[in-house]
């Protein structure tokens, strides 16, 4: 393709073409400061910002409380604290980029929990096979909620806002509300209680829950940026319709991101025997709350189709440094939550801030 | 051209509420024809175009390809046939790259064990593939390949996507008004790529409101008016006065058949 | 059955609450009452109790069996209940003032948490004098029975409670803090970590219940100091009782949730029949369900049976 | 302006223009039928189609029940137990307009009824006075939340999320939780419980507080669609970008939204009052969730833009329609959970349907 | 013309991240004249306009209206002092219905108390006037005037914002691209309507790629090239040709002063 092949143009002036410039444009940028560059970065890596608002109220809290607060066991303290929030975070960072919101994590991870728990105490299934039944318990919910979506183009609100009902009536009536106590877990099946294990480096302790956290981030942002999987879920958050014309089975994948958020869910749920050590009907209720904070604090546009999960991490970890700081700091419940309040808005606020800097 | 034709359309209609976008038309594309379509804003072109390539589906109406009934529920399925569709609406993902936005779909993976197994993306290769078909468009003012769509001007979005319906050839390429947003030079390197994917064999249908563009590359030129297919002329045969006045209804059509 | 009645309680994820249903349940098959059953969402959901009550109306119900969520709140619908001619019966948790029901069937909290507090003291001996005391409670809203338990805690244990309506306003050194629970495994746990966090030496732990008790557990497991810290609670649930004979919980008060709900649907069929209301126990203003206290490790001065004898009597 | 008055067009094709069509295009719609008449009702009044829903389900649970539902008196109760979430939906549905959440609405009107009871009881002010500083205070809340939305450009989620913590604390901290008994407002301040007072026709009962929502929602439903602050409101939801540009000041409108949402909170915090006879500082904790629950089931678009108030409206008493059904169906609580979730989204799906069905 | 000019831009900067829209770029309209913005796709005129009617701020360099310096914060402001902008993205709200965006904040409130106290709308006088414009801009096809913007042709669409920008009659009015979608008889009467207002002695920016047209109208041409005003030229003493060398780089400029 260089010279027209048949006809030639109506118009005279289309003939001097053949001369215009050919360079791609290019401007003296004198980008050459420090400050542009990071302004640079801070532009081309979103959960940049998150990440400097975690350090900068580490830092804040770590000068408030010295040692106390800026120790390897506190700091890995927090990290065990929002384990179970990051992983479920990562379901929620998954739903919210298709510009959906999943409601229901709390009432899966449950459900799974004590499907695990259940199927070893009550049927007594090989604790492995339990905890597939677990899995397959989270991936089926997400599918209902993905299909719902999907098929039927409900509103993701509405759909995981009555699979939140369903879900939760259902472990009651399952479970009749029977707790599964850490003691007798820990002799007949401790496979359920695996990550809550711990294993120390200096001071630091970690459990395998924060570890599982850290690799499902990790794995999740390799499938969000150096997959096609990925590129066509920020496709289909950002405009659904451009993403069908272009060729991206809309459909599909909507579904694949809500069964995917269920078997999320129900990691989450095995982690959260760990926490917790016992199987109780009772906890996660306000997980979705909660990831649906660490998501939109880490950067995560409601709207879809922008952010990182590693942003997510960042949020539920500056939560967790807020509760943890506050409580440390000795002030009054009350106060804490105002205070939560506050810092909430402001990290967002500082987090706009630099975005609106770097610009 | 006395052959079948590749595509055709028999009664199409398509009613949105109280407005009735397609009244009847009828469509014909041959092999290796570069086809128009004019009609006045708002005659239901680009209705009728997204009615063949599977993004609405006409109330009434048949479509054949090759001859045999089709019936797309999606854009996916017409784009498998073989359609490739440039749409008015551009169907770009803002807050993609450039480069995402051009392989979507049909992503470029890296080779061996990375590629297959862990299905990585090849980023540079689609970057490079990107700012060359960019660059084959005579669009030299895209600073930054990965900067995201919606932060390109009107002009260069429309390269974008006119770009990745060409860098797929297919059985069809179908272009609602691929220069509307395009300067003089890069309208005329669409002209010049709609050309050559002709030489290659591939039909092409054209929507365009640019007289001169479309008597200087079209075969022939279906004339679009208030929903349906007003007739077909041959741009040797006519001159741009009676194709302007036939499509806004200053004259009517001598009754005669249809060119083919 | 033309005597029909209604259950409402606070939650029906506590499995005490599970149990209160399933004896009122039963008792009502017996006794030939129809009976049907409400529940708040959450702890402290009260209007999903106030919509209950209407509906109890509405239906022709003789009586209604409450734990109620908010405890003065909801005093005007109970009210507007009794004024059509119901009879309300508070369980668990009184109503204040406590005579806006026509009768409370109840644990008496203050007692259950004088209980624990005293074995506490008793327990630790001389080291009671400076000792490191954790409070695990309920809910920022500082329900009645949260109160009545933490601060009936803090009377047994020989802490000054200050406003004994009022949590959080003493300033004996002992108290290391509060932190609030939800009153399940997972508030239980991160609300003893915060605590751990400000103070390491934390030697006894109060909590609101025995679920926040087995998350506080896992907490000091998490740091290896299990085996030297005191925890004490409040229930007496199946797996609570566990919990205490395998040390996990040194001692705790429990309470009888079957037995509320069966005298509550005795009484409000007796009313039906005969019109005739519940009084109350000698010398209270309340009927007193009792409390025993449940330990392994009896200290003198305080009542108590073994674990043995307190699964024979535990629920759920 | 009819023929060129200066230069002659460059093209000759250009000339016969002046002989074009000058008819507005119409067709042969032979839309004569009563469905298709049906069908452009159901388009142009997006809410009739909750309406529909409502009706149904009404009509099920009559069949089911009978007359123990379907008298005066149960239905009119269905009307009491709404109109809390009624009002409180109504200021939803307008920060819902724009695209925005109010997870504070709740917190809101709990504050300004604790504000109203306090300011009576403790400083002895007269009730007309505290009612109005009732309504100040939240205006100031709304206030707050309008500005960070507006000014500080920050996500409503966030804001409204923080605010919630906060006003809830502040609530806790200032009322010191004591709650203020019925008897003792019916004696001193009975003002407060106005919209508790109910009058009769034959078997239906009405409150004040059923009365002040259906004026409010005629309110606003007629400010919506009939002055220029509603087609601006609805331009900001829609694209705020574009109603920007076209000369809307979108700043001053969202802020006057959520000023706006703050005062119908505190008036649903003076209804509350009637509603549940005392002043107490923990109602309302599902307020939020609610509203939205009515908005979305009402078929307004969480999206912003799109939608109508009166089909909130509707959508809060299908939910009351079957929580009240069910419970007196007497099913246990967990199904009736259960049974709320899976009808939530049925209601949803059938909405859906008739709207493509009209399509 | 040696009045001052009317609106005048000297040094305007704007850079976004890596790329650079605006690179020290001047500009000058002066009463009562047409002037044509022209250059390649990217080249930054959307970016100048929108600088000029405060859609957004520049980082550099300063804009007078009538001698004096003004600095909007909004295109709110813009118009305010009288400067009437159509975006290239039309900034219509695609739910709303054509009269409503037409009226977006300059509404018709019916007379008397209904309208002074209750703030009620006159629709009827709203659609009764919408349907008036449409009509002057041969826009014949749009069949509902309720019809929601977002069910338009792209053609229509561009329709209503043109028609929106010349029903109000002001200081100045810039059109970027209004006739990139519009049909031939819809373009026809665009470029009426641009003489018309300049006959009422409004002065008209008119961005367009469509060089007969430009030529057709305008009274002077500033071209832009990468980011700047490469000159200004007199489509008298310049032929269409020479105006495309300039832009595309294939022919640099003569140096000689900037016409005025
Ligand atoms: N989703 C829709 N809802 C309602 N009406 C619609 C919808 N889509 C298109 N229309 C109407 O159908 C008619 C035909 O529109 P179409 O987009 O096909 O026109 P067109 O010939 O492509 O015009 P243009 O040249 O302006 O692009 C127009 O009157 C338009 O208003
Ligand atoms: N928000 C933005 N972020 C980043 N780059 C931008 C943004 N807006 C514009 N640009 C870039 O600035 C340059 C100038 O864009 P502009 O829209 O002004 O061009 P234009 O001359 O109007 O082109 P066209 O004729 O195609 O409309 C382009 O390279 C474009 O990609
Ligand atoms: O959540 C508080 C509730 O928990 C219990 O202790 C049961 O576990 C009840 O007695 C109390 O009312
Ligand atoms: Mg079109
Ligand atoms: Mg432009």
């Amino acid at each position: 393709m260089s010279e027209p092949t048949a006809a030639s143009p109506h118009h005279d002036y289309e003939k001097v073409l053949k001369d215009s410039s050919t360079d791609v444009a290019s401007f003296d940028t004198d980008d050459k400061s420090f400050l542009q560059k990071f302004r640079h970065f801070l532009h081309s890596s979103p959960s940049a910002v998150s990440l400097i608002v975690l350090v900068l109220s580490l830092v804040i809290f770590g000068a408030l409380l010295g040692t106390k607060f800026f120790s390897a066991f506190s700091l890995t303290l927090i990290l065990q604290q929002v384990a179970i929030t990051g992983i479920v975070g990562a379901a929620q960072t998954l739903v919210i980029m298709t510009a959906g919101i999943d409601l229901s994590v709390g009432a899966i991870m449950v459900l799974s929990s004590v499907v695990m728990g259940q199927f070893v105490f009550r049927y007594g299934l090989p604790v492995e096979l339990a905890i597939l039944c677990g899995f397959a318990v989270g991936a089926i919910c997400g599918f209902i909620n993905g299909w719902l979506v999907a098929r039927m183009k409900l509103p993701p609100f509405i759909v995981t806002l009555g699979m939140w009902q369903i879900v939760l009536a259902t472990n009651f009536l399952y479970s009749a509300n029977e707790t599964i106590r850490a003691q007798e877990i820990e002799t007949t099946a401790p496979l359920l209680q695996l990550f809550g294990d711990t294993f120390r480096i200096g001071g630091a302790v970690f459990t395998y829950g924060v570890i599982a956290m850290v690799l499902l981030v990790a794995f999740l942002w390799y499938v969000l940026n150096h997959t096609p999987w990925g590129r066509h879920l920020y496709a289909v958050g950002d405009d659904p319709e451009a993403a069908e014309l272009s060729g991206v089975n809309v459909k599909r994948m909507l579904i694949s991101v809500y069964v995917l958020s269920g078997i999320i869910c129900a990691l989450a749920g095995w982690a959260l025997i760990g926490r917790i050590g016992s199987v109780s009907p009772t906890a996660g209720q306000f997980a979705n709350i909660e990831s649906i904070t660490a998501v939109v604090i880490g950067g995560i546009s409601l709207f879809g189709g922008r952010g990182s999960v590693l942003g997510m991490m960042f949020g539920a970890l500056i939560v967790g440094v807020f509760s943890l700081g506050l409580r440390l700091l000795g002030t009054d419940v009350q106060w804490t939550y105002l205070l939560i309040g506050v810092l909430i808005i402001v990290a967002v606020a500082i987090d706009q801030w630099i975005r609106k800097a770097a610009g | 051209m006395a052959t079948e034709p590749l595509l055709m359309a028999r009664g199409l209609v398509k009613r949105y509420g109280r407005v009735t976008a397609l009244d009847h038309a009828d469509f014909d594309l041959y092999p290796g024809e570069i086809l128009a379509v004019i009609g006045d804003n708002g005659a239901g072109k680009s209705s009728l175009i997204k009615a063949i390539s599977g993004a609405v589906r006409p109330d009434e109406g048949e479509i054949r390809l090759e001859g045999q009934p089709i019936n797309f529920h999606s854009p996916m399925e017409a784009r498998k046939a073989g359609i490739e569709t440039v749409y008015q609406n551009l169907a770009l993902s803002p807050a993609l790259s450039i480069a995402d936005n051009m392989f979507l779909g049909r992503e470029i993976r890296k080779p061996g064990f990375m590629g297959k197994v862990m299905r990585k993306l090849d980023h540079s290769a689609m970057e490079k593939m990107a700012r060359q078909k960019l660059t084959e468009l005579g669009l030299m003012t895209i600073q930054n390949i990965n900067q995201a769509v919606e932060t390109l001007s009107g002009g260069q979005r429309q390269g974008v996507a006119v770009a990745r319906a060409a860098a797929f050839g297919s059985k069809v390429i179908i272009l609602d008004e691929p220069t509307a947003a395009l300067g003089v030079k890069e309208s005329r390197r669409v002209l010049e790529l709609i050309l050559d994917v002709r030489s290659r064999g591939i039909p092409i249908v054209l929507i365009s409101h640019n007289m001169p563009h479309v008597f200087e590359v079209a075969d022939r030129i279906h004339i679009h008016r208030l929903g349906r297919r007003l007739t077909v002329i041959n741009p040797k045969e006519y001159t741009m006065s009676d194709a302007v006045a036939f499509m806004t209804g200053a004259k009517s059509v001598p009754t005669e058949p249809v060119a083919a | 059955a033309d005597v029909s009645a209604c259950l409402i309680t606070k939650t029906d994820t506590n499995p005490f609450f599970v149990k209160m249903k399933e004896g009122a349940t039963a008792k009502a098959k017996e006794l030939g009452v129809n009976l049907k059953s409400y529940a708040g969402k959450i702890d402290g959901d009260s209007e999903s109790q106030v919509a209950a009550i209407e509906t109890c109306i509405a239906d022709g119900a003789k009586g209604i069996l409450i734990a109620a969520s908010d405890t003065k709140g909801i005093v005007p619908n109970v009210k507007k209940a009794r004024d059509a001619g119901l009879l309300v019966i508070a369980l668990d948790t009184p109503l204040e003032p406590i005579d806006s029901a026509d009768m409370t069937f109840a644990t008496d909290n203050l007692l259950a948490g004088k209980l624990i507090g005293q074995w506490a003291k008793e327990t630790l001996g001389d080291k009671a004098a400076d000792a490191k005391v954790a409070f695990l409670d309920l809910t920022p809203s500082q329900p009645s029975v949260d109160v009545l338990r933490d601060q009936g805690f803090m009377m047994g244990f020989g802490i000054d409670p200050k406003d004994p309506n009022k949590i959080g306003d003493e300033d004996d050194k002992r108290v290391v803090g509060h932190d609030i629970t939800n009153g399940n495994e997972e508030g239980g746990r991160t609300a003893m970590e915060n605590l751990l966090q400000k103070d390491p030496t934390i030697n006894v732990v109060h909590t609101i219940n025995e679920p926040a008790a087995a998350g506080a557990y896992e907490a000091l497991k998490a740091v290896g100091r299990e085996k030297d810290v005191l925890i004490v609670s409040v229930d007496g649930g199946c797996p609570g009782v566990k919990n205490v004979a395998d040390g996990v919980i040194g001692a705790t008060s429990q309470q009888y949730p079957l037995q509320m709900a069966a005298l509550g649907i005795e009484a409000i069929k007796k009313f039906a029949d005969s019109g005739e209301k519940p009084k109350p126990t000698e010398g209270k203003n309340f009927f007193d369900t009792g409390v025993t206290l449940v330990t392994d490790k009896p200290v003198s001065g305080v009542k108590s049976i073994d674990t043995k004898e307190g699964l024979g009597k535990c629920w759920g």
